[in-house]
């Protein structure tokens, strides 16, 4: 799976590379994806084989490890829908298949999941999750647990209704759906199970009566990044995001159950318990990210807990038992909010910039991809830190009207985006010790760092960034051991295997484009300052460092 | 004396119907019919096709209230949320000279009415024709092809795009989708 | 109608000073008849100031039948009536100052008190105004008790109103000549209107700020009712719309859904959710149509519906070209809409 | 120079001296020295005129629109084409008529007065009233082919910005806003100095007739309003040709900030219109009570003090924005306090004739009927100068009922009264006097039925500026009374251009004085010869020709040259001799040019650059120093 465990760890025990030797790391091959758009997929390797998914058509290839640099084994075409690129808010990708059972499992831009034989290629099911038509999309990589292919739909600036899906790993059938917005049992909250520790998630239908009237049912709240699994307590944790539309004056309300963790039973879905990041959304703060599943030591004993660092801003660590927030540390700079009163759970919202309709509001901290957008970070056992790529941005932000149309965005907002305060950097790795709950060092970036994070046993954090470069970084220290500039901007996801003949590589997907990269891959016009929802206004001159392109890259030291 | 006035005269009247033409705030007026418009006018056999132009299209690039009213129903109708002001998003730019599928206003028109294969939906039924005109001609405008003393500076929303009143004409090359985009 | 008939209506309004149901002097409720107090003060005021100046002016040109060819007096101080002039003078403007500090206060001191009416139990109700026509919302004690209409608002009688109002493109004012004063309604601002029904009945509001084409027909049906209805009409207003029943409703439910009316109109309970038109849930309870431009009945629905450009010339409902049973067929489920 | 009594001149020295002043004073017949001229006499009946022809226009308008409103869901006229009528009337009678009119009569008559030969800064005049021609006809022209304004004469953003208000229509207005007040400002500046620096010896301030007061505050407040509206105007033209941000309340402008620059001018507007009105009422009241002024000094300081409060008023048109209260109460009282010096004023007219002897010829029926409306417009004003009541009152037809009392009673009525009364000196003949009376009572007994309806249909809901209404709401047959005293005020302003154009033919030869007034204006020829006065009068007394003492004169200026006597400020010395320019064609061609500059740039922004250049040209060649044209001399007798 492309987080490599079900605590979402992305560590790996190889130790063949370190922080010595990896100065000398070289290509090991390279093999185009023949698709141009945001690569965003994990390579992950099962036995001989790498497999990849590449943005839309979404094509999986089967790479054959065994083969000198590395020959096509198969390629899978699923043909989705062409016009589902019409409704994928941030560039049509794909974050990559997972591995189950000799099957491979991978999510389609026009909502199908798809179940290959991992030998063959062959097509074993096709199921039709959801309806682009009224805004579903895939872009997630899928986690199989006990059976059950997890998938969760994005759409949540198309008016979309989020939803995780259970698909029964042999035939496709859909064995449960939670949705995110609704009555409980739409939610699969059933109150005799149901115990969250905040008394504001304990009503009934809450995610009908935190709503106006009817609006649940376009009230956006998908599932679109990671989810994670405690076998030991047999819970899943997944986020859910922003509601719709982002202008938050049509939904007055909580809004639940967007923006908010839940914890489920992966058999039947029955919901455990929530906690809500940014209740009533006001800036497509989406908590979806990845929820690192960490026993550590608090205040003298050990507890369960998941650390979560969330796009308003704030690293929560959050008991993963009872769903009582621990801590919330603010791990970059925030005007939008004040902190989290640890008391109610409640995040505090910075009045003054509250928008409203006729006004622009400025200097809003983080700005909507906030402080960490999707991109996952890592978690050394060795070192016991986090490495976290994250961003430092603002925007001005400006609601308007706005007006449902199925199949048409639901956003209601212009946005600009610059960098926040500091020397212009916009991007940092950072390093982050979860006990200490402070950062340890940092490797800043120009522009935002859209790609997520690997750690190894040797001590090298791998990541990459928007021109192209991708680094080996000291895992203790945060010194850069090694870059490579690759073809085109990365925002992938780096792994590193053990191949056939023994040696440790890494791979990564080059290939700019996403939210942050549309600009460059959407050859979009930076004259507009809004042109791709904000960005337009900081990540124009990106173009003339970063080209279109799509490559697997995999290294390995000399022989 | 005379005929210099008479000249000057004339020369006065002519910009005055241009004044007409552009000032006019048509309610009720029937939507231009087209037909047989292409996104391209490469044709087989050797002779381009050039799209057939409709006259009564063209004055919706011409009056201020048709593109005015456009601007309003491009943001009420959504195009905003993937075309973002003219500098696009999930959508390509509207504002420079790139035309997928052809960049004349019947063009566009038959653009936004047909939908096009990669993710542009079809508003047929959706948006009544001439509201339809209208958006295709504040398109128009966008890339600097509308008449210039017709079209609105700015809106009262977020500072944008620079004024449209000083957006130079782009000219415009009409080009065939590529391949996987 | 006949002259005769005109000036007798004339006349009738003259002296009835200005019943009806847009009627500033016709007082329902605690704002209006406050500043109904003041006008009827002022109108004393003003009026014995304004019997003086007749009561002089004529005086003096009674005075000037009396006066022949003379040689002009140039010399003011000359003039034997200078003194007591002088002292009249002296004597008016302690009238006039006196006049305006009687209205001054009175002024302030309304003021004042309309400015700090209690607002702790009002009813808390969002007003929206666009080009052209008024969208309520009625804020509930949960989100999802919102209700949501257009160009009309209800009110139970004798408990305040607090309305929030926002604009959406350009200024308006909002004015219920029977209730109170009228505000502004400004882009980038909040302003607030604090109405206190007293007495039931239908009366008209109305734009008060030019606001561009169909301003004239940008009217707002104001009923206050009694607490019970009203609050029988809240939880009515609350239900998703009835569903068709007839085959004809059928008919014009698939109209409107797979037509353009839904990308710009909501009907609660139906996948139509436009938020750019007046919401259509229970069109049918509304006394008129497109914000007062027409009285609210089948026909006067499908005069609309057939050309809405005819009846409310530049506004933003497009003219859709339908057969005339399409048209029946979606009058006919538009009309289901109680 | 000397003062001298007038010596008993033989008629041919007289003669000999007339006939050089007028070669050189006198404009000749050849087009170029028509348009060359810079005579305040033929400027001032430019003005006039151009303005009177506005003024009918815009009434044409209210015509059309009492004829839309007599019915109830009209459809004679569509809502487009009405709101650019009711834009188009208010515009052009506020910038194109009444504040022009006011300034054309002044330019005529403040020389005059003043008692010298011309006004200050002449080319300059000249210049204003071609950049005030270009302008109205623009917007007409700009009318008439469906590109007329059509958000209001005070054109609120962000209606009238560039979102909502599409085409070249209100950036039509907001440059004929700049060219009148270009024109209004220049003439403004030409009567203070004039005032201040070209009086008759002896005329010291104390002794200035009511009329020039009325005017030395009127262009004072000019000078102190117009910035204001045209810094608005041309911030809102910004906003719409190169998308500045001035009233984007979203980034940051303000819609508000319009209306309290626009009110900043707006509301002194109306005194700017009205106070000259109070300057002709006193001349008149005087002449035809045949008393000097009730209280002269109190007659001063009340002008001087409107002048000020009116600055301080702004505020009150709009209570309804949701400003905070209790800074509007300052506004409140302000308002009210002008009733103080208005109410003395009244007061003191009303006193005049109570103590004088008057005649009631149509000049003073007119000032009566004029009392009669204009304290009933001021009494609903000090109504709607109430916060509480302005919220009920505020934009319905009855403050439609309020302005036009007091501007129609407070400006119009006077207007005519001057019309009726300087007509002999303008023209040399009077106007009829039975057309007069008919002329008067239909306008007066028209004008009250227009209007006092109005009142009405405010208190009962009637908002002002619609197209329509619907029927049922009671207004239908008070709108079609008010429509029909319309048609009456038509019928009674038709009759006046009737009486004006046969009277210029038949009318009775009036004389040098045909009222027996005692400003100077009367003590030279009906009209006055281009140099105005052969001898610049000495002045003795505050009613001049009225002092029994025998009138003395004042030699020394060349009749060779253009010369015009200076005398000091305060109590009017002779100080020196003073070059008044030549005419010239350049103040014509500078206004083509800077009406191309104005409007070149509503089409193209960069007009702002280039089109300076084509006027600092003609400035250059306007203002090129040439000697002083010296006729022939001839040998002293």
């Amino acid at each position: 799976m492309p987080s490599r465990d079900y605590a979402n760890t992305r560590y790996s025990g190889l130790d063949e590379i370190t922080t010595d030797n990896v100065a000398k790391l070289q290509v090991a091959f390279t093999f185009a994806t023949g698709t141009l758009l945001g690569q965003e997929s994990a390579p992950i390797v099962i036995g001989d084989t790498l497999y990849f998914v590449t943005p839309y058509p979404n094509i999986l290839y089967a790479v054959d490890l065994t083969q000198p640099g590395g020959a096509l084994k198969w390629k899978f075409d699923p043909k989705p829908a062409a016009a589902s690129q019409g409704v994928a808010c941030c560039q049509p990708v794909n974050r990559g298949p997972t591995y189950y059972n000799g099957r491979i499992f991978y999510n389609t831009l026009d909502a199908h999941t798809v179940a290959l034989d991992a030998e063959t290629g062959q097509l074993l099911w096709k199921t039709r999750v959801g309806d682009f038509n009224y805004g579903d999309t895939f872009t997630m990589a899928p986690l199989v647990v006990k059976n059950k292919v997890l998938v969760g739909n994005s759409g949540a600036e198309f008016g979309a209704r989020g939803w995780l899906a259970a698909l029964d790993a042999s035939d496709g059938s859909i064995a449960w759906r939670a949705f995110t917005t609704g009555p409980d049992s739409d939610v699969l909250i059933d109150h005799a199970e149901f115990k969250p520790f905040y008394p504001q998630y304990r009503g009934k239908d809450l995610g009908v009566s935190q709503w106006p009237p009817e609006h649940w049912k376009i009230g956006g709240g998908t599932v679109w990044g990671w989810i994670s699994y405690d076998p030991e307590l047999d819970l899943i944790y997944y986020g859910t995001s922003n509601p719709s539309p982002w202008n938050h004056e049509v939904r007055p309300g909580d809004n639940h159950w967007t923006n908010g963790i839940f914890a489920r039973d992966p058999d039947t879905g029955k919901a455990r318990w929530f906690y809500q990041f940014s209740p009533h959304d006001l800036w497509d703060h989406s908590a979806v990210n990845e929820n690192l599943i960490l026993d550590m030591q608090w205040q003298g004993q050990m507890r369960k807990v998941v650390v979560r660092p969330e796009r308003n801003g704030y690293m929560y660590v959050i008991d993963r038992v009872t769903g009582e927030v621990l801590a919330a540390d603010a791990y970059t700079y925030i005007t939008a909010s004040k902190g989290v009163d640890l008391k109610t759970g409640r995040l505090i919202y910075n009045e003054d910039k509250t928008p409203s309709q006729g006004r622009v509001v400025r200097e809003v901290c983080p700005n909507s991809p906030g402080a960490k957008d999707w991109t996952p970070s890592s978690f050394s056992k060795r070192t016991g830190l986090i490495y976290m790529p994250h961003n430092n941005m603002c925007m001005d932000w400006e609601v308007k009207p706005v007006s449902y149309i199925a199949g048409t965005g639901y956003i209601g907002v212009n946005a600009r985006f610059y960098p926040g305060p500091g020397d212009g950097n916009v991007g940092e790795l950072m390093a982050w010790d979860p006990v200490a709950r402070r950062k340890l060092w940092g490797v800043p970036e120009r522009w935002p760092v859209w790609s997520g994070t690997a750690v190894t046993a040797g001590d090298v954090v791998f990541y990459g960034n928007l021109e192209g470069w991708f680094k080996a970084v000291h895992a203790q220290t945060g010194e850069v051991l090694w870059q490579f500039k690759t073809a085109s901007g990365i925002i992938g996801q780096p792994t590193t295997f053990r191949g056939p003949d023994g040696r440790q590589y890494v791979a990564i997907l080059s290939g700019i484009g996403g939210w942050a990269g549309a600009m460059v891959s959407g050859e979009l016009d930076e004259r507009d300052p809004t042109a791709a929802k904000g960005f337009g206004n900081m990540v124009g001159e990106l173009k003339k460092q970063s080209g279109i392109g799509g490559m697997l890259y995999v290294f390995a030291l000399p022989r | 004396m005379y005929s210099r006035c008479l000249a000057s005269l004339l020369l006065l009247g002519c910009t005055l119907l241009a004044g007409c033409e552009r000032e006019t705030r048509a309610f009720h007026e029937e939507a231009p019919a087209i037909n047989d418009v292409s996104p391209t006018d490469f044709r087989a056999g050797g002779t381009p096709r050039p799209v057939a132009k409709n006259p009564q299209a063209a004055e919706y690039e011409r009056n201020a209230f048709h593109i005015s009213e456009g601007k309003r129903y491009y943001e009420w109708y959504n195009c905003y949320s993937c075309h973002a002001a003219g500098g696009g998003d999930i959508g390509p730019p509207l504002m420079d000279d790139e035309w997928r599928y052809g960049g004349e206003i019947e063009q566009i028109f038959s653009s936004i009415v047909e939908g096009r294969p990669n993710g542009m939906p079809s508003f047929a039924g959706r948006i009544p024709e001439q509201q339809v005109w209208e958006i295709a001609a504040y398109v128009r405008s966008m890339s600097g092809n509308a008449a210039k003393d017709a079209v609105p500076s700015r809106g009262d929303e977020i500072k944008t795009t620079k004024p449209l009143t000083q957006v130079p004409p782009t000219p415009e090359r009409s080009e065939p989708p590529r391949s996987n985009r | 109608m006949s002259g005769r008939k005109h000036i007798c209506a004339a006349l009738v309004v003259l002296l009835a000073g200005c019943s009806g149901q847009q009627a500033a002097l016709d007082a329902a409720g605690d704002q209006a008849a406050t500043i109904g107090d003041l006008w009827t003060l002022m109108l004393w005021v003003c009026g014995f100031m304004y019997l003086l100046v007749l009561i002089f002016l004529a005086h003096a040109i009674w005075r000037a039948r009396h006066a022949l060819d003379a040689e002009p007096l140039t010399h003011g101080s000359g003039s034997r009536a200078e003194h007591p002039l002088r002292m009249a003078l002296g004597g008016w403007v302690g009238l006039i100052v006196v006049g305006l500090f009687v209205l001054s206060l009175a002024t302030f001191f309304i003021d004042r008190s309309l400015a700090q009416a209690r607002t702790d139990d009002a009813l808390k109700i969002k007003v929206t105004a666009a080009q052209w026509w008024w969208k309520v919302e009625y804020e509930g004690m949960a989100p999802d008790q919102r209700v949501v209409t257009a160009n009309e608002l209800r009110l139970p009688v004798g408990q305040p109103a607090l309305l929030e109002l926002h604009a959406e493109d350009v200024i308006h004012s909002l004015w219920i000549p029977n209730l109170g004063g009228k505000e502004d309604l400004i882009p980038g601002r909040i302003n607030s209107l604090l109405l206190t029904p007293r007495r039931e009945g239908e009366y008209r509001g109305q734009c008060a700020e030019f606001c561009g084409l169909q301003h004239a027909k940008m009217a707002l049906d104001a009923t206050v009712m009694n607490p019970d209805a009203f609050t029988r009409w809240r939880q009515q207003q609350l239900t998703p719309a009835p569903a068709p029943s007839t085959p004809e409703q059928i008919r014009g439910h698939e109209i409107f859904m797979s037509g353009p009316c839904a990308a710009c109109h909501q009907i609660a309970g139906t996948p139509a959710s436009g938020q750019t038109g007046p919401n259509l849930t229970h069109l049918a309870s509304r006394r008129t149509i497109a914000a007062g431009a027409r009285p609210y009945s089948f026909e006067d629905l499908r005069d609309w519906l057939r050309d809405p450009q005819s009846v409310k010339p530049g506004n933003h409902m497009p003219v859709v070209q339908l057969s005339d049973s399409d048209l029946n067929a979606l009058t006919a489920y538009l009309d289901s809409l109680k | 120079m000397t003062t001298a009594l007038p010596r008993e001149a033989d008629p041919a020295e007289i003669t000999a001296q007339h006939a050089q002043l007028t070669r050189t004073w006198g404009t000749g017949q050849s087009l170029f020295e028509r348009l060359a001229t810079v005579d305040h006499k033929i400027v001032a009946r430019r003005y006039v005129i151009t303005a009177f022809v506005f003024f009918v226009l815009a009434g044409v308008l209210a015509l059309l629109m009492r004829i839309q409103l007599a019915q109830p869901d009209s459809h004679l006229i569509d809502p487009d084409r009405y709101n650019q009528l009711f834009t188009m009337h208010g515009t052009t009678m506020m910038f194109l008529f009444a504040v022009p009119i006011m300034e054309a009569i002044a330019v005529y008559l403040v020389p005059l007065m003043c008692g010298t030969r011309n006004i200050s800064f002449p080319r300059l005049n000249a210049f204003s009233y071609w950049v005030f021609l270009f302008g109205g006809v623009m917007i007409w022209i700009a009318f008439l082919m469906n590109a007329g304004p059509e958000t209001g004469w005070f054109s609120y953003v962000p209606l009238a910005g560039p979102e909502y208000s599409p085409g070249k229509r209100t950036d039509f207005w907001a440059q004929m806003v700049t060219f009148t007040e270009v024109a209004a400002l220049a003439v403004a500046v030409e009567l203070i100095a004039t005032i201040l620096k070209q009086r008759a010896p002896g005329m010291t301030l104390a002794r200035m007739p009511l009329f020039l007061w009325a005017m030395l505050v009127t262009s004072f407040m000019v000078i102190i309003a117009m910035p204001a509206v045209m810094l608005a105007s041309s911030f809102l033209i910004a906003d719409r040709l190169i998308g500045t941000h001035f009233f984007n309340p979203v980034e940051g402008g303000d819609a508000l900030l319009w209306q309290h620059l626009f009110w900043f001018f707006g509301h002194p507007e109306v005194y700017i219109i009205f106070l000259p009105a109070l300057g002709m009422v006193s001349s008149i009241v005087i002449t035809f009570a045949r008393r000097t002024i009730f209280a002269y000094t109190l007659m001063v300081l009340a002008l001087v003090t409107t002048g000020l409060l009116a600055f301080g008023l702004w505020v009150h048109h709009m209570f309804a924005t949701g400003l905070p209260h209790l800074g509007s109460s300052f506004y409140t009282a302000a308002s009210m306090m002008i009733a103080i010096p208005s109410g003395m004023q009244i007061f003191a007219w009303i006193a005049t004739l109570w103590d004088g002897k008057p005649r009631f010829m149509t000049p003073l029926l007119f000032v009566i009927g004029f009392i009669v409306i204009f304290v009933l417009g001021g009494l609903t004003g000090v109504m709607l100068a109430s916060v509480p009541l302005d919220l009920q009152l505020h934009d319905t037809y009855f403050v439609v009922a309020h302005f036009h009392y007091v501007l129609i009673g407070g400006a119009v009525f006077p207007l005519f009264a001057a019309f009726y009364y300087w007509f002999p000196k303008f023209t040399g003949r009077k106007l009829s006097e039975r057309l007069g009376r008919w002329n008067f009572w239909l306008f007066f007994i028209g004008f009250n039925v227009t209007f006092f309806p109005m009142h009405i249909l405010g208190l009962a809901g009637m908002p002002r500026r619609v197209y329509t209404y619907a029927d049922g709401l009671g207004w239908e047959s008070l709108n079609l009374l008010s429509t029909l005293g319309a048609l009456m005020i038509g019928a009674s302003v038709l009759l006046f251009i009737v009486n004006a154009a046969r009277s210029l033919k038949q009318g009775e030869p009036a004389g040098d004085n045909p009222w027996g007034a005692s400003t100077l204006e009367w003590a030279t020829s009906s009209p006055p010869p281009p140099y105005n006065f052969m001898h610049i009068p000495v002045v003795t007394g505050r009613e001049a020709l009225w002092q029994p003492e025998p009138r003395q004169v004042l030699e020394g200026l060349s009749p060779a040259h253009r010369e015009v006597l200076c005398t000091s400020a305060l109590a009017a010395v002779p100080d020196i001799r003073q070059h008044s320019a030549e005419p010239s064609i350049w103040p014509f061609w500078t206004a083509i040019a800077t009406a191309i500059w104005f409007i070149a740039s509503i089409f193209d922004a960069r007009a702002v650059l280039w089109g300076s250049l084509p006027v600092a040209v003609c400035l250059i060649a306007w203002m090129w120093p040439t000697p002083p044209r010296v006729l022939q001399q001839r040998t002293a007798p």
